[in-house]
């Protein structure tokens, strides 16, 4: 039994049949990742994962509860975290705010009605936000404008933010689009990095095969909203039919 | 020092000491000279100031810090003030009833109105929010007004009539009252050719904003007020980031629904009477126009904005072709004629073209405001490049 | 070394509150006021609140003319206009009690607040001791109020609506406009001789107090009359365009139009009500008409030439011959070329007799100048013999009701007196259903302090 | 029956004068991005080029006639029009009374040209500044339009009548054995509106202009990649959105005598609008108008008001309300327009 389970799930857009019979398990501790050529429904997946998308038949259950129905906050105060293809931040803030607001996430819950409180005198908070900038080596910028920084940055800042919250289950959706070759092969090693530290179970969704044989455990993956072949890497290079679905998709 | 930081502490003494200083920096002209014309110290514009200052605060910290900008928030100082005159008319004239009542209707009347509105963004939520004060405005004007049931007594305005109950008035004043201390009373301090009023209304008022301006100082610095300015930047990270943003926004709308609603209890306690035009969008355009002109997201900016338009308001409407020539009677006739006639279309009746102008060359020349261009002309002055003095100002309101 | 008043009675043990200003040296200090901004120096400052902005504008610049003439008048400048022609002799010519009148002047926006800020703002902080002026009911009845509480005198402007001195009558209050119920008790007659008693009507409402109690009026003077009341329907007053209103007259079976509205809307109503061709209709064998009970001069001049035949009553017109009236008429139209409106008339009229009441009073006190006016019997203002009624300070005389005229000359003479409905046919009883009954009272006068 | 089609009619004539106004002001929106509180004052701008037409062509000779007195006693100065000394005095007459129209001709080159003055002198430094900042500029551009004319021509609305020949009343449902009587200009004026709105999308339609103009409403940024002078486009758009808004008032004027306030009458109302329409959307301004307008009409009438006491005075804004709530972005409205 994973953590993640995904039993029979079925989404249709109008005619088109975006996601069908995905059955997935992503175990505790491992990373997960999902490849697949254009159009083979892995954001599609990724989207029913968080909430935002509801599927039309089958099950999602996170440590054998179904999150299906549940909204992208409670999702998340389950211990699912999400970072962005592209970095979503809170630029006008400081790097520092950025944090602090997962982190007052993580221990406050959806809502907390606290007007008077202080920030200043949240000791504890803003010590966890502190030793959160140290592993992501931001600590010098902690008082720059998110909306200022460089791509990576908000990347890592972005990252930041969703292990302040301590999740269970981290959701990558290409972390690495569209980044410089450098820029890529830090946030490899960030990723890992935090693999090692943390234990915490991810599932990627990518595009560059770098960055998924350097980090998965294992790979499933997606064609025409199916899952295809599912596997340790070693063994996925070498497979005829995952082969075919990426040059069948070129030949398209 | 009250839970502020050392910047903080004294952007609020500071606040505190204008306030209480006010007769005497809103009065900086002899009661005779010519200039005296400019002088904004006496008891009812000085009320007006604070009570506007009270409501453009609350009015900032829905869309200085969320961006949302609502078109009806003079919908709930209406409410604010009907039910304050409805408090003067069932108990009697002391103030502390109707002050709380008018914050407590205010806030359900924010309630009801926010829990619909919110359901939308952007402009779609303005345009809501004009909806529901337009029609409280025509609802006051004229159906609630019937003689069948009339809770708001429409044109004329809801005024206390000597036939009304006042159960608890006793042998208490006829004027609005705090325990016994009457609103209108004003006592007149002269210093050579200068007079100076105070008044009890005025400093009720200003001990109500500067309790206001606190609680908001509180709100900006609170992780509460942090998730708002979140809201603004991005709601889909605040969303994935496990915070339910409706509630934040409801909570933040109900506030400053709140502190409308305490202004028109306030606007009441001065003068107990409550017209329906204060309902009107133009209303609720003027306090947007007061939060963005003074510096939308700022502390100090929507304080500013109010007193600025209050001021132009007051002042400006008032001066007439007599009074210019007096003020240039000592040039020859024919420049002062000149003088006048280039002058005249721009106050009196004409002040409108003035305000207009000034909204124009102040969100021309000063972007984010009259807070933010003034830090930017005292950096230049002092030669120093501060960042910022006020840490949470953000110079870009809101979309 | 410091001396402290408050102006108000009632203050105590306040003085803590603005403790720190006794402290101060007081190098010097006012004599104490025996009412609110008695005056001291060789001046008198009156107020004048007229709407500057807004829709009525037009009206309040012509108010705001009226009063600058009536202060050259006190002062002895100009030609003195109707001072020679008051049946009263007790102005001079040198000001009021031998003080030199000044005034300030401020925008009402026909909003309440603003025109409550406005008054107040003259009355804290520029000493006026009378407030003049405003162009609608609501600002009327809110700055009347203020005046009561503050114990200043207010003499009102154009106001029409019962109100003002029916149930929100106050003592500090004087009204010398005429009201909705005078405008129908004058009507009926000459609607009864020009159209018959074999009408039947249709009422469009302004849907607001002036709009209600206007209708209750004419519905009750012309029902009394033997005419039938089809139909009444409000309008909102931010309506600017009335066609969905007009056009069902067209199919109701009513050969009269009643126009109970003012200002924009009355223009607007009237200009969709002749585009609908309502005039060139006959209904039930009768032409049908229309009439709009509260007439203005500025509403003639924008309603243009829709206005031909259409009945209305009014307060003044600049045609009345009387002495008075000529005397205004000339003094005013030599200064601005036009003649005067009925509430630059009415504005004009109230501050002379503001001045006048002072004069015979000997005193500004306003108690003084409420005792003066009361019941006070004048004549020569230019809408001959007026009494100030006591017990609701509301004038009376005669009544005008006029026509648009078919082929005016200029554009001055838009209008044409059709009758002069005398004061006897327009008075009712100060306990009047329609004025409040007997539960309206004026309260006592408030002189402050 | 006839009382019902009589509302449709009023419904419609008003509905276009909404049109008209959301039209333009949805033009501006899409293509510049820029909220403008101006454009109801451009509407009232419209309407007083007619009235200063009328006005210049009623400049007039003075003729002092020695055995009439004016209302001083002084003898009668008469006016007589340089048109009917120059063209006799029916045909001046004639000419006069043709003013309204005549003023369409004039009202095309003063409005692109105070739309060109605005975009270029104004509007263009606030297309990358907030949505509030806008709104203060335009509101504050809106007060001095309408102060302006006010110095000049008072607050008093001033009757513009149209041509004798359009004044009148034409029964519509005469060859249908139904008695429908209604003003001529009204029908006049929205067989106008329906030519100006279809020109308006015929021109964004069929020429290469509208095209780019649509795709820069839809994506801006890729339109300004492709190399496109965008800029420029658009200050010729806000001046068709002026001309639009001008041409709205100056056919208006006759319907109800213009006022200086009246951009700030339909400013609100205009913006209602465009949001229940979607905002960005040329068509969903057009529906909205009509819909709304017919929505006015039927609820002024006795049944709705007696039905629901005061439905008059709010209903606008209850279906506003109402259509928002059930329709996030009003009628035909884009995702992601003016949302954050």
């Amino acid at each position: 039994m994973g953590i993640l389970e995904i039993k029979d799930i079925n989404k249709r857009f109008g005619g088109l049949q975006a996601l069908g019979d995905v059955n997935l398990s992503v175990e505790e501790g491992t990373v997960h990742a999902i490849i697949g050529p254009n159009g083979a429904g892995k954001s599609t997946l990724l989207n029913v994962l968080v909430g935002k998308l509801e599927p039309d038949t089958g099950s999602v259950t996170f440590e054998g509860r179904s999150i299906l129905g549940l909204k992208p906050h409670q999702i998340n105060q389950l211990g699912i975290s999400r970072v962005f293809q592209t970095p979503e931040i809170f630029s006008t803030l400081s790097v520092f705010e950025n944090v602090m607001i997962a982190c007052f996430a993580k221990r406050d819950g959806a809502f907390q009605l606290n007007p008077l409180a202080s920030i200043s005198n949240e000791k504890d908070i803003h010590e966890k936000v502190e030793q959160m900038l140290l592993d992501v080596n931001m600590a010098d910028k902690r008082n720059d404008i998110a909306a200022s920084m460089s791509r990576g940055d908000k990347r890592r800042l972005e990252m930041a933010m969703c292990l302040a919250q301590d999740p269970k289950l981290l959701l990558l959706d290409e972390p690495t689009a569209g980044m410089a070759r450098a820029d890529t092969n830090n946030t490899i090693e960030l990723l890992k990095e935090i693999e090692e530290k943390r234990g915490i179970t991810m599932v990627i969704i990518e595009h560059d095969m770098h960055v998924v044989f350097s980090l998965a455990n294992k790979i499933t993956v997606l064609a025409q909203g199916t899952p295809i072949v599912e596997d340790v890497p070693s063994k996925i290079k070498g497979n005829p039919k995952v082969q075919e679905a990426y040059l069948g998709g070129a030949h398209e | 020092m009250f839970g502020l930081d050392k910047v903080d502490t004294r952007t609020f003494l500071f606040v505190v000491a204008i306030t209480l200083l006010a007769p005497f920096i809103l009065n900086p002209f002899p009661s005779e000279s010519a200039l005296a014309q400019f002088n904004a110290g006496y008891p009812d514009l000085m009320q007006r100031f604070v009570i506007f200052g009270i409501f453009a605060i609350g009015f900032n910290i829905l869309f200085g810090l969320t961006g949302y900008l609502s078109f009806g928030h003079a919908a709930f100082l209406g409410v604010g003030s009907y039910a304050a005159v409805w408090m003067f008319k069932l108990l009697s004239f002391n103030i502390v009833p109707a002050i709380a009542l008018s914050i407590i209707v205010a806030g359900l009347f924010s309630l009801v109105i926010g829990y619909i509105c919110l359901r939308r963004s952007g402009i779609y939520f303005s345009i809501l929010t004009l909806a529901f004060a337009q029609m409280s405005f025509a609802m006051a004007y004229s159906v609630l007004s019937n003689p069948s049931f009339n809770l708001t007594n429409g044109e004329t305005g809801l005024q206390v009539y000597a036939s009304d109950p006042q159960y608890l008035k006793g042998n208490g004043p006829d004027n609005t009252h705090l325990f016994g201390l009457e609103m209108n009373s004003t006592a007149t301090l002269e210093i050579g050719a200068w007079a100076f009023q105070f008044n009890i209304g005025f400093y009720v008022c200003a001990a109500f904003m500067i309790a206001a301006f606190y609680i908001a100082m509180r709100i900006f610095r609170s992780p509460f007020g942090l998730m708002l300015r979140a809201i603004k930047t991005n709601q889909t990270r605040l969303n994935y980031t496990g915070l339910n943003s409706r509630p934040y926004m409801l909570a933040a709308f109900v506030i400053s629904g709140m502190y409308a609603g305490l202004a028109g209890g306030l606007l009441a306690a001065t003068d107990p009477l409550a017209g329906a035009e204060r309902m009107q969008w133009t209303a609720s355009g003027e306090v947007v126009l007061m939060t963005i002109l003074g510096g939308a997201g700022t502390l100090l900016g929507p304080v500013l904005g109010a007193a600025f338009i209050k001021y132009f308001e007051n002042i400006f409407s008032k001066i007439n072709d007599t009074v210019l020539h007096t003020w240039f009677s000592f040039m020859p006739e024919s420049i002062e004629n000149f003088l006048v006639a280039i002058i005249y279309p721009f106050v009196g009746k004409g002040w409108h073209l003035t305000l207009g102008l000034m909204f124009m060359l102040i969100v021309i020349f000063l972007p984010g405001g009259l807070v933010d261009g003034g830090m930017r002309i005292w950096n230049r002055i002092t030669g120093k490049n501060r960042t910022q003095a006020d840490p949470v100002a953000d110079p870009k309101p809101a979309e | 070394m410091s001396k402290f008043e408050f102006t108000r009675r009632g203050l105590i043990k306040s003085g803590a509150a603005v403790g720190a200003g006794l402290a101060m040296p007081t190098i010097l200090t006012r004599p104490a006021f025996s009412y609110t901004n008695e005056p001291k120096g060789g001046t008198v400052t009156l107020g004048f609140n007229v709407p500057q902005t807004g829709p009525y504008a037009d009206e309040g610049n012509d108010e705001l003319l009226a009063q600058k003439l009536a202060v050259e008048h006190l002062n002895g400048e100009g030609d003195g206009g109707c001072l020679p022609t008051f049946s009263s002799k007790a102005l001079k010519g040198n000001g009021i009690l031998g003080k030199k009148v000044q005034f300030v002047t401020g925008d009402t926006q026909t909003k309440s607040d603003a025109a409550r800020a406005s008054a107040k703002s003259m009355i804290e902080k520029d000493g006026a001791i009378m407030i003049n002026g405003g162009s609608s009911s609501g600002v009327a009845v809110a700055v009347q109020g203020l005046c009561q509480e503050a114990g200043v005198i207010f003499m009102a402007g154009l106001t029409h609506a019962n109100d003002t001195t029916g149930k929100d009558r106050k003592a500090n209050g004087f009204r010398h406009f005429f009201n909705a119920y005078m405008s129908g008790a004058a009507l009926a007659p000459v609607l009864a001789k020009e159209m018959g008693k074999d009408r039947r009507a249709y009422h469009l409402t302004a849907d607001y107090n002036w709009g209600w109690t206007q209708e209750e009026s004419i519905k009750a003077s012309t029902e009394a009359l033997g005419w039938e009341t089809v139909n009444t329907v409000k309008t909102p007053l931010a309506s600017t365009d009335f066609s969905s209103y007009i056009a069902p007259v067209i199919n109701a079976g009513a050969d009269v139009l009643v126009l109970n509205h003012y200002g924009g809307n009355m223009v607007n109503s009237l200009t969709n009500a002749i585009q609908f061709g309502l005039l060139d209709k006959a209904v039930n064998g009768k032409d049908f008409k229309i009439v709009v009970p509260l007439y203005s001069e500025l509403m003639a001049a924008g309603a243009g030439e829709n206005i031909k035949g259409v009945l209305g009553s009014m307060n003044y017109n600049w045609q009345l011959e009387n002495a008075g009236s000529k005397a205004f008429v000339k003094s005013f139209g030599e200064k601005h070329g036009r003649p005067p409106s009925n509430s630059a008339q009415t504005c004009y009229a109230q501050v002379l007799l503001y001045a006048d009441a002072c004069e015979r009073a000997g005193t500004f006190n306003p108690c003084g100048v409420v005792e003066a006016l009361e019941g006070f019997e004048f004549d020569g203002l230019g809408n001959g013999p007026t009494t100030y009624r006591k017990e609701d300070h509301q004038c009376f005389k005669d009544v005008l009701v006029v026509r648009g005229a078919q082929n005016p000359t200029s554009k001055f003479d838009t209008l044409e007196i059709v009758e002069i409905t005398p004061v006897a046919n327009v008075t009712y009883p100060p306990n009047h259903p329609m004025f409040g009954g007997d539960a309206a009272t004026l309260g006592k006068c408030n002189a402050g302090v | 029956m006839d009382a019902i089609l009589l509302q449709v009619l009023n419904g419609l004539d008003k509905g276009s004068a909404y049109a008209l106004i959301a039209l333009g002001l949805t033009l501006i929106f899409g293509t510049l991005g820029v909220v403008n509180f101006a454009h109801g004052a451009l509407f009232m701008i419209g309407a007083f080029v007619a009235v200063t037409l009328q006005r210049v062509l009623n400049l007039s000779i003075e003729t002092v006639h020695a055995d009439k007195k004016d209302f001083l006693g002084n003898p009668l100065k008469v006016q007589t029009t340089y048109v009917e000394t120059w063209f006799g005095e029916s045909a001046g007459q004639l000419i006069i009374g043709w003013s309204v129209p005549l003023a369409i001709l004039a009202v095309i080159p003063i409005m692109l040209l105070i739309g060109f003055v605005m975009e270029r002198g104004l509007i263009r430094h606030f297309y990358k500044r907030p949505h509030a900042d806008q709104i203060l500029v335009t509101f504050g551009l809106a007060i001095v339009f309408q102060e302006i004319v006010k110095a000049i021509f008072g607050a008093n609305p001033i009757q513009t009548p149209a041509p004798d020949a359009l004044a009148g009343v034409w029964n519509l449902g005469a060859w249908l054995g139904l008695s429908l009587p209604y003003p001529a200009w009204r029908i006049v004026y929205f067989g106008f509106s329906a030519i100006v709105i279809g020109g308006v999308f015929a021109f964004l339609q069929f020429t290469t202009f509208g095209m780019v103009v649509r795709a820069g409403m839809a994506d801006r940024e890729t339109v300004g990649l492709l190399g496109i002078n965008i800029d420029r486009r658009f200050t010729l758009m806000f001046g068709v959105a002026a001309a639009v808004a001008g041409l709205a008032g100056v056919m208006y004027a006759p319907i109800n005598p213009p006022n200086y306030h009246w951009g700030m009458d339909f400013l609100v109302l205009s913006f209602v609008v465009v949001v229940v329409g979607g905002m960005g959307s040329l068509p969903g301004a057009v529906l909205a108008g009509f819909l709304l307008g017919i929505l006015e009409s039927f609820a002024s009438t006795t049944w709705a008001t007696t039905t629901i006491p005061g439905i008059n005075q709010i209903i606008i804004y209850l279906v506003a309300i109402v259509i928002l709530l059930a329709r996030p972005r009003g009628l035909m409205g884009r995702k992601g327009v003016m949302e954050e």
